[in-house]
């Protein structure tokens, strides 16, 4: 009875983990977003499944009805969606904005180039010194 | 005009800060500039001669603020200890000014503004410190300070003077506040208090662990004594314009941490307790090491300011060893040592300064027959040396005595040897310099190159009436010995009792 | 009216935000940005005032009593807060009237200033409200607002800088509702107050401490705290000089009072210390964050890396003070976070000045501004020193109550370690001092001049408070130890 | 839940970024159908519009500004796959605890939740317990909300702004690639004014069915964004003005906000919609009715507006290449 009851809650913790292995594990700026995306969403399925009753029905009260499914959840998830939208959106625009300031949207190559602009500060600033050195090779890696 | 004696006491710590501003609006003329500068001097000395007629007559000020900072506060209290301090720096800030006017344009420095901007931040700290009524201003004003004085070490701005300011502000904001800012925020946590209190604030079932480690961190936190090893900011300060070595390195900044170590041996420890802690030994005989050690370090330096430099710490390591010994000679020679060493090493600084303006020499090597082109300065160079090594006509013979006296009462021999010693150390790398200077001739001079005439009358002016100071100081030393002996009462405990 | 303060103060950055569109002139804008800051703080005045007098005020928004509707509720604790981030906004937007117009191109203005309200809308909704879900909803507010100044920055990394903030933030965020979410799951109650009756029923179940750890992650990565603060120093760095001196003095503040508000409101001191070692571990973080991120910034070539920085590091000297666990370790991070808002505060908008004149925040570029620009450059040494904990400022008040908790805790290698910690700092102030004074220029300053009143004037009044409440500690302390002592007198 | 599952891995192996913002949007789909099957209308209907229709929609826009494959990387996934086990087995661990899915007794039936569905009926008057939670018991949450929204677009908006030359260069009425389809078109034509229909009824009956404010700006939103990709960008912003939709995004704020301020004004507390009108119950319903115009307002325009956005660039990189 025990492993049943919480079978449900598992399976989110699983997709939950996906979402949350695309985020920390790719380095495709977008498809970042997508794991975000899914994870969130997955949190959603948590917070409805716990307002989930057996044999109940949705919360549009009626007389035919006696038990409803707890609504709250479902108001908190409902701004939930909303904030992950305006998320998504926001980060959406700023990846075009890093396509067009970077030609790239994968972080590796992005930070080779943020290395270079390093470098560039650094020369302009100080020289080539034994600092120097180091950010090349970070560079060339 | 009247002023009431609480208010002297605030205006002895807000003129030269006023005077900074004044100094600051005034940047574009340089007259001017000084003029303000002076001025602040002048009244500042009018106005701590003032409050030692007061003390002298018995009377004490004790300024209050609110308490704002929980369990401490802005407190001043004079006290006579605080007044030695506090008239030597003030008169000597006077002499400096106008040798610094000399100096300065003698020598044609950059940013001369900051420069007596900061100074005279320095000299209200020193105030602050010298009146301070409790553990937590002193700190405060201690801080200050290191910090406004900083600029003054870098002033020249070269790679060797940032350097030199680095280890400068380095070592002294590492003790400060490693140690010295436990050592209080400790004092506060145990005692409950940081108020002075006559024969100390520990209570007497505070554990000997506990007070001994404090004293090894007040000890090693007041950086500004220049124990061993925390000396190497005082060489360094070094790169520093000769009026900043001779005020600030040679009598504010090393006194005020003399004057610290002074202030908590008797009014945080108590000279009970100080006697009994097993730490106190252990720290007397660092700061014996340090007077020998440095002495030698002094002889072997070429360079005539470091060789000063060295011999200061080893003669701040005579103030300290006079508070550790426990003994009421001791203190009254420590005490008295603030104010003689003072007028001694302000005069060598001076006449070191006056020689690099006049001839542009700064090694001791290069300064063979000096002293026919330069009589004045050399002769107060003598007098100096002499009151440095203790020797009669100078005051310095007063002090260096009541130190001997003091490690003699508590059976220390190998103190009093250590001090004796010394002191021919002292002969053997001060002596030479005069010495040098008038007995031995310059081949340069034989062969007719002589381009060298004395140092600018200002700064001639200053170095003299430090010198004469330093005579006068022998024959009248009673303000001194009062003071001195005033404050071991005002401690708690008296001389010859 | 006054009734109505507690929602006013959130209400009226609010509406504040979306009006701007409506006035489409930027420099009126910027005005009525400042109009709107000053008088959500005088009301955040008035509020302090009123809790000082009455105790906490408990504002029922929608006329709903709570569990059911969502309360505010302020007490000792955010009133104060309230203050200082109401407060410190009208300073920085006063600098940004004349700093925006450089650093943004005009038809960015307006967004701007939107954005600056609508992150201070957020930050204000986190302090006041009662309501464990409610935070979320602002925080999100003031995170997006926050991802969108940074990106209005004109170096390219701002945009990546930004991009980085938003998936961590995110992800932070998300974390904090999954522990909401368990929270709410074992008491069915979202109300903090509530949850505080209702919680320690169920303390001995692993949902609970499972959802005080998420909570307690996603809060860390909100505030930076060492390992997490990877977000920080390029945020800070490439945003805009305004948004960088506003975010600084206050989001990271009040993430460090939301966790302190979960830990002592909520969940209670007493499951905190008991089910995990919270405390050890902020303890063991706190102290290699702070020796860490010191010796980050003393590497940095930027300045405003450099401070960004010191700010984690700073963050490390607010958990210490947590990770204590007595009333006075609280009272000290309670403290720091106010003074270290001051120091932030001034040190930012300085450099934004700077930025102002010559377009750059590169160290070797503030070679000799100390006589182009003198004031600038005083305020600069006035905040170094404050973050020093040199007396007289207020980092030495704070310091000192951090020591003074240590050492009553008998802490004292933690004492000395925070001590030796300082003097990094001391190292990287100092690094920044000596470029300023004492090295020849490096780029050509012939035309750079101190920076416009209209910046002037605010960085003054944050270097002068910072020398004020270095002295008069009357009001921080008192405050902070009533607010501290509150915390632990309402746990149940 | 398998497929959900599934559909999460083969998001995770696939490279091609097209088949992996469709999948999201399956995802999206599949989850919604899952919220429907909880009793969670509200939450279905909401995700079904946006994470399958405008959240693809505009990740669909952006691909086209980036690029769909995503490069083979050296990530380092042992790292990455450390942190979510532990992350994972904590949460696990945290369900060990949990009431049971579907118990009728567990701790969210017993308290706050009861009284939404035994009294909203009397104190608001609407059916839909969802409705009357969200707007009015914990309606400040709503306004928050709205106001993320309203940040977002800010954000959008500053980040992609155009400067004015290069903002009409779109001169071709129709996309080059649907002039031929002209069944579409005239199907299209025919089901959009429909589903601006659909959208104000959702709007409106909000009160007694599923749906609402969001919802209803959501779906009004995806009618007026097929149309622009039917028909052009320039033919769309014909009837929606930027500077209009700009201040529209501003104006639903204001007037969810301005709603609060009259009930504040009428002597209760911010928005406490009772005192709106003599009766509560009527009150509710006015307000309720009011800020739901305000959400559907700013969440319509917000959404269109970012469309724009995103499209302009597109337009504008055409240009440039």
């Amino acid at each position: 009875m025990n492993i049943i009851g919480l079978y449900n809650y598992w399976i989110v913790v699983l997709l939950m983990m996906i979402g949350f292995y695309i985020v920390i594990a790719h380095e495709n700026l977008i498809k970042k977003l997508v794991g975000l995306s899914i994870f969130q969403t997955s949190v959603f399925f948590f917070y409805i499944s716990m307002g989930k009753i057996s044999g109940a029905t949705a919360p549009i009260l009626d007389e035919k009805w006696q038990l409803y499914s707890n609504p709250l959840p479902h108001v908190l998830i409902l701004t939930a969606i909303v904030v992950g939208i305006a998320t998504t959106a926001l980060g959406l625009s700023l990846v075009v904005r890093i396509q067009e300031a970077y030609g790239s949207i994968e972080e590796s190559e992005i930070q080779v180039q943020d290395t270079h602009d390093e470098l560039e500060n650094h020369l302009e600033a100080y020289g080539p010194g034994p600092n120097f050195a180091i950010l090349n090779q970070d560079l060339n890696k | 005009m009247q002023l009431s004696p609480e208010l002297m006491l605030l205006m002895t710590i807000l003129v030269p800060a006023l005077a900074v501003i004044g100094i600051l609006a005034t940047s574009h003329s340089p007259n001017l500039r000084e003029g303000i500068t002076l001025t602040a001097s002048v009244i500042l000395i009018y106005l701590v001669s003032s409050l030692y007629s007061i003390i002298k007559g018995g009377g004490t000020v004790i300024l209050l603020s609110p308490d704002l900072f929980p369990g401490s506060a802005l407190n001043f209290e004079i006290e006579p200890l605080g007044m030695i301090f506090s008239l030597v720096a003030s008169y000597l800030w006077l002499v400096t000014t106008v040798y610094s006017i000399g100096y300065m344009r003698g020598h044609h420095e950059k940013n001369q503004t900051r420069f007596y901007a900061c100074f005279a931040i320095a000299i209200s700290s020193v105030m602050g410190i010298a009146y301070a009524g409790n553990l937590f201003t002193l700190f405060i004003f201690y801080e200050v300070l290191t910090l406004s004085t900083y600029p003054l070490v870098t002033h020249a701005g070269t790679e060797k003077a940032k350097h030199g300011g680095r280890v400068y502000l380095g070592i002294l904001l590492t003790t400060s506040i490693l140690f010295l800012l436990l050592a209080v925020i400790g004092t506060w946590y145990t005692a409950g208090t940081l108020d002075f209190k006559p024969g100390g604030v520990f209570d007497k079932s505070t554990s000997h662990v506990i007070t001994g480690t404090l004293l090894v961190l007040f000890i090693f936190g007041i950086g500004k004594a220049a124990i061993m090893p925390f000396h190497r900011w005082l060489p360094a300060a070094m790169v520093a314009p000769t009026p900043v070595s001779a005020l600030l390195h040679a009598v504010a900044v090393v006194k005020a941490g003399v004057f610290t170590v002074l202030k908590v041996c008797m009014y945080i420890f108590g000279l009970d307790l100080l006697k009994v802690l097993p730490t106190t030994d252990i720290l007397l005989y660092l700061a014996a090491a340090t007077v020998i050690i440095a002495s030698l370090v002094a002889m072997r330096q070429d360079n005539l300011k470091a060789r000063l430099a060295y011999s200061t710490i080893s003669q701040l390591g005579y103030i300290t060893i006079g508070a550790l010994l426990a003994t009421e000679a001791g203190i009254l020679g420590g005490a008295m040592h603030i104010g003689m060493h003072a007028f001694g090493k302000i005069t060598l600084f001076f006449c070191a300064g006056a020689i690099m303006v006049a001839s542009h020499k700064t090694e001791i090597s290069q300064m063979r027959g000096l002293g026919r082109q330069m009589p004045i300065t050399m002769i107060a160079f003598f007098i100096g040396s002499l009151s440095i090594i203790g020797l009669p006509p100078a005051g310095g013979t007063w002090s260096k005595w009541y130190l001997i006296i003091g490690a003699v009462d508590s059976e220390k021999w190998l103190i009093m040897i250590v001090l004796m010693m010394s002191s021919l150390l002292n002969i053997a790398y001060l002596l030479p310099i005069p010495i040098r200077a008038f007995l031995v001739s310059d081949e340069s001079e034989q062969k007719g190159e002589v381009t060298i005439k004395e140092a600018p009358v200002l700064s001639l002016l200053a170095l003299s009436v430090t010198a004469f100071g330093c005579i006068v100081l022998f024959f009248y030393p009673q303000p001194l010995f009062e003071l001195a002996s005033a404050f071991l009462e005002a401690a708690g405990t008296h001389y010859g009792g | 009216m006054i009734y109505h303060y507690p929602v006013l103060q959130v209400i009226i950055p609010l509406l504040g935000a979306p009006l701007c569109l409506f006035i489409r002139v930027p420099r009126l804008v910027g005005f009525f940005a400042v109009l709107v800051s000053s008088l959500s703080f005088l009301i955040s005045c008035g509020l302090r005032q009123q809790v000082h007098l009455y105790g906490t005020i408990v504002y029922e928004l929608g006329g709903w009593a709570a569990p059911w509707g969502i309360e505010y509720r302020i007490d000792q604790l955010n009133s104060y807060l309230l203050l200082l981030v109401s407060g410190i906004s009208t300073i920085v937007l006063i600098a940004a009237q004349t700093s925006i117009k450089k650093e943004l191109p005009e038809n960015r203005h307006i967004f701007f200033y939107t954005s600056y309200l609508l992150c201070l809308t957020g930050l204000l909704g986190i302090l006041a409200t009662g309501d464990a879900f409610n935070v979320f909803v602002f925080l999100e507010i003031s995170a997006l607002s926050s991802y969108t100044m940074i990106a209005l920055g004109t170096d390219r990394r701002a945009l990546t800088a930004s991009y980085q903030y938003l998936v961590m933030g995110t992800i932070g965020a998300t974390f904090i509702i999954i522990g909401v979410g368990l929270m709410y799951m074992m008491t069915g109650t979202l109300n903090m107050y509530d949850l505080a009756q209702r919680l320690p029923e169920v303390y001995k179940s692993k949902t609970v401490l499972c959802a005080f750890g998420f909570f307690i992650v996603g809060v860390c990565l909100k505030l930076a705290l060492f390992p997490l603060h990877l977000w920080l120093p390029n945020a800070y760095a490439f945003a805009p000089s305004i948004a960088t001196a506003f975010l600084a003095a206050t989001s990271t503040k009040v993430a460090v009072y939301l966790l302190i508000r979960y830990i002592f409101s909520v969940f209670g001191i007493d499951f905190v210390t008991t089910s995990l070692p919270l405390h050890d571990i902020f303890l063991v973080l706190g102290l290699i964050g702070i020796f860490a991120t010191s010796i980050s910034a003393i590497y940095q070539r930027n300045i405003k890396r450099i401070f960004a920085y010191s700010s984690v590091a700073q963050i490390g000297y607010m958990i210490l003070g947590l990770a204590i666990g007595t009333e006075l370790g609280l009272t000290a991070t309670l403290l720091h976070l106010f003074n270290h808002a001051l120091m932030k505060g001034t040190l930012f908008l300085a450099i934004g000045a700077v930025v102002y004149r010559i377009g750059s925040s590169q160290l070797n570029h503030f070679a000799g501004l100390g006589k182009k620009m003198p004031l600038t450059m005083a305020a600069i040494v006035a905040g170094g020193l404050s973050l020093i904990g040199v007396p007289l400022t207020v980092g030495f008040v704070s310091k000192w109550y951090l020591i003074v908790a240590l050492l009553d805790k008998g802490w004292w290698p933690v004492a000395v370690l925070v001590l030796i910690s300082s003097l990094l700092a001391v190292i990287y102030v100092w690094r920044v001092i000596e470029w300023i004074y004492f090295s020849q220029p490096r780029i050509i300053l012939d035309d750079v001049r101190e920076a416009p009143m209209s910046q002037l004037i605010p960085i003054w009044l944050l270097v002068l408070a910072n020398l004020y409440f270095g002295v008069d500690t009357r009001l921080t302390v008192g405050v902070s130890k009533l607010a501290a002592q509150s915390l632990f007198g309402v746990t149940p | 839940m398998s497929f959900l599952a599934l559909t999460a891995l083969a998001i995770v192996r696939l490279k091609d970024l097209f088949a992996v913002v469709m999948l999201s949007g399956l995802y999206s789909l599949l989850s919604a159908s899952f919220f429907l099957s909880l009793d969670a209308v509200d939450v279905a209907f909401t995700e079904a519009s946006v994470g399958a229709g405008i959240s693809t929609l505009l990740f669909l826009a952006s691909l086209k500004l980036v690029g769909r494959y995503e490069k083979k990387s050296r990530y380092k996934p042992a790292l990455a796959l450390g942190i979510v086990m532990v992350t994972g087995a904590l949460l696990v661990y945290g369900t060990l605890d949990m009431p049971h899915f579907g118990a009728v007794d567990a701790p969210i039936h017993q308290h706050v939740a009861p009284r939404y569905i035994n009294d909203s009926m009397t104190e608001i008057g609407v059916p839909n317990a969802v409705t009357s939670v969200l707007a009015s018991y914990r309606g400040f949450d709503t306004l928050g909300e709205t106001l993320v929204i309203f940040t977002a677009g800010i954000g959008v908006m500053s980040l992609l702004l155009v400067s004015r030359q290069t903002k009409d260069q779109s001169k071709k009425k129709v996309p080059a690639d649907m002039q031929q389809q002209i069944i579409l078109r005239v199907v299209a034509k025919m089901m959009i004014p429909l589903i601006l229909m659909f959208g104000l009824y959702v709007q409106f009956h909000g009160d007694y069915g599923p749906g609402g404010g969001f919802q209803a700006g959501v779906i009004f939103a995806a009618g007026v964004i097929l149309y622009t990709m039917l028909f052009g960008l320039s033919s769309a912003q014909r009837v929606f003005k930027r500077q209009i939709l700009e201040l529209l995004t501003a104006f639903g704020v204001l007037l969810y906000g301005g709603v609060g301020v009259v009930s504040m004004l009428l002597g209760g507390n911010f928005l406490d919609y009772n005192v709106l009108r003599h009766d509560p119950v009527h009150g509710q319903h006015l307000g309720i009715l009011l800020v739901e115009l305000g959400v559907g307002i700013t969440v319509a325009s917000v959404m269109i507006l970012v469309f724009f956005k995103f499209t302009w660039r597109t337009v504008k990189h055409k240009y440039n290449q």
